[in-house]
């Protein structure tokens, strides 16, 4: 974890509430795929956790969705803003993993840390098929950007406008070895009964530091209570404990 | 002894910074980015007889100015505590630390108390009576004088370490509290603890917090802080612990004029990780400019 | 019957927002700014039986997201407020309006009471039992459910006018004393009033406040004034009116889920005055993002 | 009272802690001399009570000295920031008054407010003798302007840097017809003692509103209860209750 000042590059509009924010900061604590930063902003007490798209040398890339006044107001940053974040925060990914084709399955702005776990997957190696999920048509972000790392990329939409019409579920290719998934929880769940090789989950929670500090984002695991922030977002398969 | 150095029920601190228990983890977290050595002190996560995992999620919503949590003291339990974490502590922290402790019967504050006493690297017991999270819990202790009374000779019985009570802010009297913990044997009393309070989340029309209602914390609430510190300087003569709110040396010296002779810092440690140790850094800047020569000759002062 | 009306004791609003008393004099330094006619009644200035000069300089601090006021009960007294404001009134506001009383002892209470019952443009009135300003005060009925309870018979058998009775928060249980006012024939509830708070100059050491305490207000202490809300709409069967750090129409609605039939704004009109009408122009749009049809649909939706 | 955005065209340090800010905006309710504004700033609750130093069209002019938090972000800004502000405010000061030499006595920043009045004044034909104090050279402002108005100007400074070793009271002209004071509270008794002709004092006070709302800054007069920032800041001489 490092606390450093980020300035804005650029912040444009992908998709329906949907932003890209590009900004120039020291990263070098950013070093898993699938890790997130924690964002101070002027009027809000809690910071905003955002997970990290990707990063080339000291240029970060986050994608998020306008949700609440927080994100509301980083997507009205024009550029040249500072930003007070802590980055490198959670476990982040492992791609050290069995196998050669590997699933990357995202729903909405659970997307974006799938990037750079797929740039790191192909880089060692792998091939990645993805299957990403949408609401409709106007909520697609980034489908071309994998498609240039070299992934294969499914999607679905629920209202069928583009893509199959359904879920990830309903687009997960015949053969995989893996599975990385993030998304919201019900997608997660789905994904979960679905897949029947070893994966790796990223999950979402209402969070006080982001750090581990406070116990805000505590769930159940096999293995004990975790923090999500400090011992995930990312959830081994068999760690999983669903409540309900 | 420096110019930020006070007492602390008998024990010298460097400074009188301390991190709220519950914010501050067993320190590790917090040790990773500076050298913790730098506190006064720091009062560790609330630890209960038995592990706990607390309540369920979610368990944070935002305020103005501040947050609401309903952590609902997950912990390890006093056994894990005294094997695992205080060992490990050891490596990282080389001073007495603080020790929080919380309990649904006056026989499990006084037990856990006791499993401590022995504990050389446990420099005060902080016992929290004000825990607004867990229903049928801590809150009715803090909330009736008797019952504080009734905890505080518990604990006294059982430890040589200096006895902290932490209080809870949701009474109609904090003074009348604080006079039975000091009947009762208290060397100490540490406040505030959180405000109770909710927020609602206007999509799902529903209480954003799982467990309904949560502690409030945050610099909104230094002002009610202040003045329960003030309130019950007057009205005990053991040392009191400021807290509630404070998230700059100008607010520890406005706490410590209140009366506070030591002050905790609780949810700008969240927000701001290195908040204890920039506060610690401007706490000089802040006496020479209200020409003040040592933090100890404060204490008290707006009385 | 707009979207936006609802019912304040067997009486329509054209809307939910009231200015409140204390923040909002009698109305005509608004008056100059904008029709108040838009409002869905404002509660004027705490009148006593007597005029009172108030609390000596300062009266008022800054905090974080909110501020700190001493004024101590300063108006004209009863025969002023009848003889001079309520006619000068009639002419910029010709709504029922909503007159706030406090006393010094139940007797008090129920002269000036007595005194507004044949005001025809008085639509409720708001007892004042919390006021935290005035030694001796206010304050101890507020916070013991018999002297509530005692003040709520008091002022009932002097006036056919609504009675609504505005609690302190600075209580350990406020649903015990809303019951108790209930239960003494209370019309509705209204709360918070102010949270007792204190700063001090660091300048000259000493409290801000010439009091040295004095009410908390503004948006910090929102989510304490919604809890109690909450607490208070489960605990009683009359109205509830909700007040305490609501600054916009997104906190309308939450306090209006929590259970509030109608809210109050204090602090926030002093720092924009222009906030109970900008309040009411947007939640229109606030009610149709949320997916609301009319405004009463929603009150105690959260529980 | 008018609320307006105002847009900061300069703001620039004239003396110790002391910065004078020009503003473009809706002057149009600045009618008096001696009004004041109210300026809301992020970040802070209450607003900020400036008092008016001069006019000129849709230009304000503001003279403040850095004394807390709130003015010190004041003084930060450079140029371009648009400010929140609540506009004439206070009843100012009444320049139908008898006699022709009148007596201006300010003390520090309690300066400013004399500068619209002196002007008022020379145009409506009278003569302004001005009395000043600073505590010290390094505080001393705006002397020049008020001789460029047309107005004599001594000085006094409690160091004796510059000008009368001493306090205003002890650079009173022979003779004047009427005293216009602002300042400290002790100056305006020193004043309120020495001078033998009527006058107008304006009092500061720390205020909730600034616009007679909420009663957070009254004060006892002959004349009943009066809100400094609604019935004054100016009183009359005549009206005013000294306490203890």
């Amino acid at each position: 974890m490092k606390n450093c000042i980020f300035t804005v590059n650029e912040n444009i509009n992908i998709a329906k509430d949907v932003y890209k924010m590009t900004l120039s900061g020291d990263t070098s604590d950013i070093v898993f795929p699938g890790q997130f930063v924690n964002i101070a902003l002027s009027g809000k007490f809690l910071r905003r956790p955002i997970s990290v798209c990707d990063v080339n040398g000291n240029e970060l890339t986050l994608i998020y969705k306008v949700v609440g006044g927080g994100t509301e107001q980083l997507s009205k940053m024009t550029g040249r803003e500072k930003l007070d974040i802590l980055s490198g925060l959670g476990n982040g990914y492992d791609i050290n993993v069995p196998g050669k084709r590997m699933l990357l399955c995202g729903g909405g702005v659970g997307i974006p840390p799938l990037y750079l776990l797929a740039k790191r997957l192909i880089a060692a190696g792998a091939e990645c098929i993805c299957a990403f999920g949408f609401a409709d048509k106007c909520d697609v972000f980034y489908t071309d950007e994998f498609k240039k790392l070299g992934c294969e990329v499914n999607i679905a939409t629920v209202s069928g406008a583009l893509g199959t019409k359904g879920f990830v579920t309903d687009i997960f290719p015949e053969e995989y070895d893996y599975v990385f998934t993030c998304g919201p929880e019900p997608m997660l769940k789905a994904v979960y009964k679905k897949s029947k090789t070893g994966g790796q989950f990223s999950f979402e929670a209402r969070m006080g530091c982001g750090f581990g500090a406070c116990m805000g984002c505590s769930c159940k695991t096999i293995a004990g209570a975790k923090r999500i922030c400090k011992d995930g977002p990312v959830l081994k398969k068999e760690e999983i404990l669903w409540e309900d | 002894m420096g110019r930020l150095s006070v007492d602390l029920c008998g024990k010298e601190l460097d400074n009188p910074i301390i991190p709220a228990s519950g914010t501050f983890g067993f320190g590790y977290e917090f040790a990773e980015l500076y050298d913790i050595n730098c506190l006064g002190t720091f009062s560790f996560k609330g630890t209960t007889r038995d592990m706990r995992f607390g309540n369920p999620l979610p368990r944070i919503a935002e305020c103005e100015s501040g947050m609401i949590n309903s952590v609902g003291l997950q912990n390890p339990g006093i056994d894990k505590v005294i094997s695992c974490e205080l060992p490990k502590l050891r490596r990282c922290f080389h001073k007495p630390v603080m020790a929080n402790v919380s309990g649904f019967s006056t026989d499990e504050y006084a037990e856990v108390c006791e499993r401590l006493d022995g504990e050389d690297n446990v420099g005060w017991i902080e016992v929290n009576i004000s825990c607004p999270n867990v229903h049928g819990g801590g809150m009715s202790f803090g909330t009736d004088p008797k019952m504080a009374n009734a905890v505080t000779k518990a604990v006294k019985a059982k430890t040589k370490k200096p006895i902290i009570i932490k209080l809870s802010p949701n009474v109609t009297d904090i003074s009348e509290i604080a006079k039975a913990c000091e009947e009762g044997g208290a060397d100490g009393i540490s406040l505030i603890n959180t405000l109770l309070g909710m927020r609602i989340d206007l999509k799902t029309k529903k209480p954003i917090i799982a467990n309904k209602m949560g502690g409030f914390s945050g610099k909104a609430i230094f002002p009610v802080a202040l003045r329960m510190v003030y309130q019950v300087y007057e009205a005990v003569k053991i040392p009191v612990v400021g807290m509630g709110g404070i998230s700059c040396a100008e607010n520890v010296v406005e706490m410590m004029l209140a009366g506070a002779c030591a002050c905790q810092i609780g949810a700008q440690n969240l927000v701001d990780p290195y908040a204890c140790r920039d506060i610690i850094d401007d706490l000089p800047r802040v006496l020479d400019k209200y020409g003040i020569k040592n933090i100890k000759d404060i204490i008290g002062g707006a009385h």
